[in-house]
């Protein structure tokens, strides 16, 4: 019943947080969130569970299923658990959602008890999202995570947030629409009779579909991993469908950012692993060249928009392409350490980039701008941001000692020995040169804009952060440098959930 | 009667014999006059009640042979049409409480009447 | 008076004046054509019968029974006792030039007065005059004599319109909001016999009152429905004068008001028409209550016929009665009358009767004492 | 003297028709209302004629409902038509036009 | 008619009972005190009365009356008899009503509906002259509802009918110096009137063919069990009864307005005052399509009723099904004016329903139709709450179209929050209930489409009809939340009205906790429709 507690506490929070008083909103909804944050610790140091969530042979921790609707020859039930996979990005989610309602006591000055109460909505649908093993529980929390997000955007962001907003809940929901279409094509294909991921997953390795509606069995299943890849992959999101990714970032209020960046795209990179990865162990084999192209480009290509941008914040946004480039080359290299790495990457980027939102956000309050032409020497005002800006930027560039790093090597580590993905030296290589425009495209930022003379003319003084502005990003910090020193801390965890996926897909 | 009528009755055309007759003087007006809105309500009346008398009629003529038959009691014979007919008086005391078959209003009515929104 | 020389008939011989006639004429031999024949032939003697009594009733009795109550002579030039006047009147008033309204609606205008006489007259077919002088006799006989009499309604509604004149609109206006008003509680008072008859069939009314009521000391007095449920007799009586639109309920004609109403443009023979229906109207209101509060035709020693035309002329008496006696009431108080008083005293009535009824017929030991 | 229920049902089918054109080409809503009643009195004529020839009373019932409806469908439409008139000094149907179609 | 005055049986029409006597008490009132404004005895009681309605029915539902598998350990049903509870459909006056799961399930939902509306109108209708009048017609519209629920023969379904229908016209109209009300009511009446027109006809041809009006004794003459009084051959007269089955669909598209005769739909929703519009949009659909459901499932059995007018019934609400999911959405995507939306939107949702008759199959179906009735219950409280919610922004006089409603997020941010539910549940989308009844129907086509494969075009048609109708739900979320009120425009205006708040507020949580609720809904539905299918 922990989970339920969990989720429980996190709604009637966002439902109180809704209608507190305006004056009081942030400071409840920050005691609030303390709660969940306390529950998952707790969930951490009590996990007992191993093996893989949806692969026969592990243990839950923490499940809970109990029948909801019988629809005709179909169960479906309430049913949550966690293991290695889910159990990090559940805590990412409670410490990220509590920083970020931290973080926007600065920025966010009207209406906010909607603000904070729909912060506190998506932090219940997010970890909803990671603990839930039937379909249809994890499609509703899936889903519900857009509403917020988008009024979150629509409301409180940038001068162009109805472009952003409209963009943003039109590609997630029509990705969403084509996902559900061909998992439902799967599920009445397969013979079983509850949508709990388990079974379904058992089904699948048992021997897939017979076919649906005359086509055979194994031209579905290709057919369903693809619609379900494209309905991931603009989520997370990958090249061709990454355009909303920019937008929404750029103007989306600081604390959402750090949400979306942080938790939001991991939900499609965790989706794609749960779904596609561990249910199609052959398609993951039959497509890994193009899959494996599709990450590259998203690395470099990713990278290199980055680069061309002055923006602060499109720079973040469009490094975060490129940091989810590598978690699907993890991914595909379909190896104990690649989808471990990928996994570990989940959270370290979303601690990362966090923290690099949190940055700029602080950086924007102060100055207003964030166009990287308009600033320099930001270093004699502001210190402190400006440090933990650069100690981001090193995190970003996989310096040693932080989580990028150790994530990094994790993942070229195991693509470099994939045995599923032919070509794999090659792929991983440009994948590595991916990282040297990454900290090109960080120091020359970093080097404008920090350093040399300030010349940004304001009315105002430009004075230090708040406390309360600063305090989120050293907590930040102080993750990323635990797990690049310890990445033990969480992947032991990780790569117990990832091996028996391997072991199914055929003993890769 | 009407041929025969016909046959023996003059026709003396001219124009003023057919004026409308208002008692000899020279006729003003149409007459699509406005007339008291109660000849209206009063007819919506008669369709509600005409009508219920058209089905109580079956009742009334299968009554006593109903209740002949020994297998259908009083309470079911009689309570129907009561109840039909007290539906019926719910309605009428209504359209008399809210002036359906008030012909005309007293000043203190009409005074009264003025308030309201 | 001629019919009942031509059908000296016992009234309970069970068939109908048209097949009588068919049979006696040999007429049904002849098919269908046959029986249409002896059909209007029927109907044309019935017909007769009534525009005779019209006739005597509208220019001279009511001439007369009005100057007897104002201590008048009237007519009484021509013939024996002023007889001929009808004769006269028909002349004077048939010759008459007809005059139709510039802005008469002529279609109306011209179908009004035959729709009310017509109304009436086919009121008559399916009542029992005894002797045999029954046309039909449908199971809905009652309640086809209501609706039929009801279209009078239309037609009066109809010659107010199309004459083009204020009075005559308001005239037919107000004829039917009357009309409608007293026709509920007519029709409702009608029900409660219904509910002693068990039926609508005219002529089981009729042997239904025949049975003995009570005997005292030797003198059968019979079942009429006017003696079990006198309560009823008397609103039906006072229904009906209202729906032929007699005093003290004539404010539809209303001649110091509205010169005569709806007919205010009417004469010569449409006038006539008009002027027929009006007492035809008054002798069926008279037939309908022979018939289901009097016992029809049924009286000792003369034949049924001739009780019938002494019921009738009572009842066409009453009204003469009432027209000189009291003075008209206002339209608001008629309104008012018919839908506060006669339609909830006619309601309350009604459910009186059911409740009384059902009680006698399922509690025998209560009849018992009721009626020892 | 009995007719065909065949007979019943074509007239019943005119006066249907009858009242369907009336229906589509009345712009009077009166005429409107008019037409209506004799296409629900189509059924009626339908519906009495069926009952003598099922033999069973059932078509008989409904068809005095059907005239209690109608009553009261009309006495609704008149008063709609009478406020109608009111608001808009006409009873065409296409005159009120408040709303965009 | 024997036992007709005995208790046990009638009782089980308590709930529609309630309504009528709360009607009657409501026209006493009237009496009594003509004119009376005391409103909030009047709302009270309407409101109460709908809700003792709702109380009874909810526990006859749960008590399994009607039902034929009742759950032992229910022993709630001494009331009306104790061995009423399990032993199947309970029928009235000689089948002329029955009170069987599906009865209760529309009861509910009309029930619920209209004490929503009684509470919302105390705030819509102060200042109103006709205040009895008003509550009277409402619960009178309910009663007949909810006596549609129960109808068993095509004469109770026709008086229930226009027993629903007749109240309605003079609510669409009832404000009277109203121009847009009253042509809305006009527009309703005749067309209400021309429909049940045709209807009344097409029950007269049924009734030719098969000399009976009941719906049990039509499908035994249909299936050839039993003779027709005239003992004519049934299977001769295919035509006459095809054509009356036609203009029966005709009669009830109009009620549940879809296509062809759909279009008064807008016009009336978007004249009457917007608590009417709710009523009528939710509670009176939903009336329409229990009688719907019951009459073609229950009178002509789809096999038999092929074998004699020579096509399956089903084909033509395959057709009406599509042509009115489609074009109601497309016409709402195109609105400028709020209502007007919701209007369309209400006929879109028409189409869905469709889907319940379209799927079903000669030896099945019931998902698919207990989907329908799940998805006319959610739409019952998200549909209501949408048009309570123009009701709250009419009342505080701002504007009817879109650019209107911006920004009313800052002023009212509950009730705001509550339309962003109504929209997102109306489009389907997951954390509320709407989803689930639109996954039912989209999985029930789904099921039907391997006997019948044009039902893989209505939920290719459904699925396209969601997508774009979340175009047009969520351009209202944004007005409300996302875009800046309009300059100039004083905003300035009234209170929140407490009745429509608790309404609104109602309705948004019932479509939230239909979510993880829906359950013993889907239960109830599929339960309700599988007796009425296999019947």
């Amino acid at each position: 019943m922990m989970i339920e507690t969990l989720l429980a506490v996190t709604f009637a929070g966002a439902l109180v947080t809704f209608l507190a008083p305006n004056r009081i909103a942030g400071k409840l909804a920050f005691a609030i969130s303390l709660v969940p944050v306390a529950l998952s610790v707790w969930l951490f140091t009590a996990f007992d569970g191993s093996g893989n969530a949806l692969v026969d042979g592990g243990t839950l921790a923490f499940e809970s299923r109990t029948t909801w609707i019988e629809l005709g020859a179909y169960e479906i039930s309430w049913y949550v658990g966690l293991d290695g996979i889910s159990l990090p990005l559940v805590v990412l989610t409670t410490i990220l959602s509590t920083l970020a309602i931290l973080s926007s006591w600065t920025p966010i000055d009207t209406r906010q008890s909607q603000f904070y109460g729909l912060i506190l909505f998506i932090e219940a649908n997010l970890i909803g999202v990671f603990a839930a093993l039937d379909f249809f529980v994890w499609f509703i929390f899936w889903e519900a995570v857009l509403i917020p997000m988008y009024l979150l955007i629509g409301v409180w962001g940038g001068p162009r947030r109805k472009y952003a907003a409209i963009k943003f809940f039109v590609y997630t929901n029509v990705a969403s629409l084509l996902m559900f279409g061909a998992f439902m094509t799967l599920v009445f294909s397969l013979d079983v009779s509850s949508f709990a991921l388990t079974e379904i997953t058992q089904a699948m390795l048992a021997g897939g579909p017979e076919g649906f509606a005359g086509v055979a069995g194994s031209t579905v299943s290709s057919l369903v991993f693809i619609a379900m890849f494209i309905g991931f992959a603009v989520k997370v999101p990958v090249v061709p469908f990454h355009t909303w990714l920019p937008d929404a970032h750029v103007e989306a209020p600081t604390p959402a950012s750090v949400l979306l960046a942080g938790v939001l795209l991991k939900m499609g990179t965790y989706a794609l692993l749960r779904f596609n990865f561990t249910m199609f162990p052959e398609q993951v084999e039959m497509y890994a060249i193009p899959i494996a192209a599709i990450a590259v480009i998203s690395v470099i290509y990713g990278a290199m928009l980055a680069l061309a941008q002055t923006d602060l914040k499109r720079i973040v946004a469009y490094s975060s392409v490129s940091s989810m480039g590598y978690v699907i080359l993890g991914l595909i290299a379909f190896t104990h350490f690649g989808v471990g790495g990928a996994t570990f990457q989940m959270v370290s980027h979303g601690l990362i980039s966090g923290l690099m939102f949190m940055a700029v956000g602080v950086i924007y309050n102060a100055t207003h701008t964030r166009m990287v032409t308009d600033m320099s020497g930001m270093a004699d005002k502001m210190p402190i941001a400006v440090g933990i800006l650069i100690a981001g930027a090193f995190g970003y560039m996989g310096l040693p000692l932080m989580s990028g790093f150790a994530a990094e090597y994790f993942i070229f580590f195991g693509t470099f020995g994939s045995e599923v993905l032919t070509y794999a030296p090659l792929f991983t290589g440009l994948a590595m040169f991916g990282i040297v425009i990454v900290a090109g495209y960080l120091l020359f930022a970093m080097q404008r804009t920090l350093f040399g003379p300030f010349r940004l003319e304001t009315d105002y003084e430009i004075g230090r952060a708040p406390f309360h502005d600063v305090a989120p990003m050293f907590v930040l910090l102080g993750l990323i440098i635990a797990l690049g020193v310890a990445p033990e801390l969480i992947f032991d965890m990780i790569l117990d959930a990832v091996d028996p996926i391997l072991e199914q897909g055929g003993g890769a | 009667m009407m041929a025969v009528s016909y046959l023996l009755r003059p026709t003396v055309p001219e124009t003023s014999k057919r004026a409308t007759y208002e008692s000899g003087e020279v006729p003003t007006g149409g007459t699509r006059i406005r007339f008291n809105i109660q000849y209206y309500m009063v007819a919506m009346l008669f369709l509600v009640f005409d009508i219920e008398t058209v089905l109580l009629f079956p009742w009334a003529v299968t009554y006593a042979d109903a209740l002949g038959a020994e297998e259908y009691g009083l309470a079911s014979t009689l309570g129907p049409m009561l109840l039909f007919v007290a539906i019926l008086v719910v309605g009428l005391a209504w359209a008399w409480r809210n002036g359906a078959v008030q012909w005309a209003k007293s000043p203190q009515q009409v005074e009264s009447e003025v308030d309201r929104p | 008076m001629t019919a009942a020389g031509l059908t000296p008939i016992q009234s309970d011989s069970g068939a109908l004046l048209p097949e009588r006639l068919g049979d006696l004429t040999g007429l049904n031999n002849l098919g269908f054509g046959g029986e249409l024949i002896a059909t209007l032939l029927a109907a044309a003697l019935v017909g007769t019968l009534m525009l005779t009594m019209t006739a005597v009733a509208g220019p001279w009795a009511k001439r007369k029974i009005t100057a007897a109550f104002t201590d008048r002579i009237a007519v009484n030039r021509i013939g024996p006792f002023g007889l001929l006047i009808i004769v006269a009147d028909a002349v004077r008033l048939l010759s008459k030039e007809l005059i139709v309204p510039e802005n008469a609606d002529r279609p109306a205008y011209d179908l009004a007065p035959i729709v009310i006489a017509a109304s009436a007259l086919l009121g008559f077919a399916v009542i029992p005059m005894g002797s045999g002088i029954h046309l039909a006799d449908p199971e809905v006989g009652l309640a086809y004599v209501f609706a039929v009499a009801g279209i009078a309604s239309v037609g009066l509604v109809m010659a107010g319109y199309a004459s083009a004149n204020k009075y005559s609109m308001l005239g037919g206006l107000r004829a039917v909001a009357q009309n409608v008003a007293y026709e509920i509680p007519l029709v409702v008072t009608g029900m409660s016999v219904v509910i002693f008859a068990g039926t609508l069939q005219m002529s089981e009314i009729v042997a239904a009152q025949a049975e003995t009521l009570v005997s005292l000391g030797g003198l059968d007095i019979p079942m009429w429905y006017a003696f079990v449920n006198p309560f009823a007799f008397v609103l039906f009586l006072v229904a009906n004068v209202a729906e032929v639109g007699r005093n003290p309920f004539d404010t539809p004609e209303a001649p110091t008001e509205l010169v005569a109403g709806y007919q205010t443009e009417y004469s010569s023979v449409y006038f006539v028409l008009i002027y027929l229906g009006e007492f035809i109207h008054i002798f069926l209101g008279g037939a309908i209550i022979a018939t289901i509060f009097l016992g029809g035709p049924a009286g000792p020693v003369l034949p049924g016929i001739v009780w019938f035309t002494i019921k009738i002329w009572g009842v066409f008496l009453f009204t003469q009665w009432l027209r000189s006696a009291l003075p008209r009431v206002r339209i608001d108080q008629l309104i008012e009358i018919g839908w506060k008083g006669m339609l909830v005293l006619a309601f309350a009535n009604l459910v009186f009767t059911a409740i009384i009824v059902g009680l006698l017929e399922t509690d025998l030991a209560l009849a018992m004492v009721i009626f020892p | 003297m009995t007719v065909a229920v065949t007979s019943y049902v074509l007239l019943a089918i005119a006066l249907f028709c009858i009242g369907l054109f009336g229906v589509l080409t009345r712009r009077n809503a009166l005429m409107f209302l008019m037409s209506v009643e004799l296409m629900l009195n189509a059924a009626n004529v339908n519906l009495i004629a069926f009952s003598s020839y099922h033999g069973n009373l059932t078509g008989q019932v409904f068809a005095l409902f059907t005239m209690a409806l109608a009553a009261a469908e009309v006495a609704v439409g008149l008063g709609i038509i009478l406020v109608l008139y009111r608001n808009f000094r006409d009873v065409d149907v296409t005159v009120p036009s408040a709303m965009r179609w | 008619m024997v036992n007709a005055l005995i208790p046990a049986e009638w009782l089980a029409l308590a709930p529609t009972l309630v309504l009528a006597l709360t009607a009657m008490v409501l026209f006493v009132f009237d009496s009594i005190s003509p004119r009376s404004t005391n409103r909030p005895a009047l709302a009270g009681i309407a409101a109460i009365g709908a809700i003792v309605s709702l109380a009874i029915a909810v526990w006859f539902a749960v008590a399994g009356t009607g039902s034929e598998n009742a759950d032992a350990g229910y022993d709630l049903w001494f009331v009306v008899g104790e061995s009423q509870a399990g032993a199947g459909a309970i029928n009235l006056f000689g089948g002329q009503m029955v009170v069987d799961q599906m009865a209760l399930f529309f009861m509910i939902v009309v029930a619920v509906v209209t004490a929503m509306v009684a509470i919302a109108s105390y705030d819509y209708m102060a200042g109103h002259t006709y205040q009895a009048e008003y509550y009277s017609l409402l619960l009178l519209a309910a009663t007949g509802m909810s006596t549609m629920a129960a109808a068993n023969s095509l004469v109770t379904i026709f008086l229930a009918l226009e027993l629903a229908s007749l109240p309605s016209y003079a609510l669409v109209s009832i404000l009277k110096t109203n121009r847009g009300s009253v042509e809305a009511g006009l527009k309703y009446f005749l067309i209400g009137a021309f429909s049940s027109a045709i209807f009344v006809f097409g029950i007269s041809l049924v009734y030719g063919v098969t000399g009976h009006l009941q719906l049990e004794a039509i499908a035994d003459v249909v299936t050839g069990e039993a003779e027709p009084g005239s003992g004519h051959d049934v299977s001769e007269m295919g035509g006459l009864l095809g054509l009356g089955l036609l203009m029966l669909i005709g009669g009830f598209a109009y009620k549940t307005s879809s296509v062809p005769f759909h279009f008064w739909a807008p016009e009336a929703y978007e004249g009457a005052p917007a608590p009417i519009s709710a009523f009528l949009s939710s509670a009176s659909k939903a009336a329409g399509f229990v009688i719907l459901f019951r009459v073609f499932t229950t009178a002509f059995p789809l096999e038999a009723t092929a074998e004699i007018i020579g096509l399956e019934w089903t084909h033509a609400f395959i057709i009406l099904a599509i042509a009115t999911m489609t074009v109601g959405n497309f016409a709402a995507a195109t609105q400028e004016n709020v209502k007007r939306m919701l209007a369309y939107s209400s006929v879109g949702h028409a189409g869905y329903a469709l889907i319940g008759l379209a799927g079903l199959t000669v030896d099945g179906g019931e998902l698919v139709l207990g989907a329908a009735m799940m998805h006319l219950l959610v739409y019952g409280f998200m549909n209501t709450g949408a048009f309570l919610f123009v009701a709250l922004a009419e009342y505080w006089g701002v504007g009817r179209t879109f650019e209107d409603y911006n920004g009313l997020a800052t002023r009212a941010p509950v009730a705001c929050a509550a339309l962003a539910v109504f929209m997102f549940s109306l489009a389907g989308i997951p954390p509320f209930g709407g989803f689930w009844s639109k996954y039912f129907l989209f999985t029930g086509s789904l099921e039907a489409a391997s006997a019948n494969p044009a039902m893989l075009i209505v939920a290719a048609t459904l699925v396209i009809n969601s997508a774009l109708s979340l175009y047009y739900y969520s351009r209202l979320v944004k007005a409300v939340w996302i875009d800046d009120p309009v300059s100039g425009v004083d905003r300035d205006f009234g209170g929140s009205p407490t009745g429509l708040y608790a309404a609104i507020v109602f309705a948004a949580v019932m479509t939230l906790v239909l979510l993880p609720g829906f359950g013993p809904v889907a239960d109830l539905a599929i339960d309700a429709a599988s007796a009425v299918v296999v019947s």
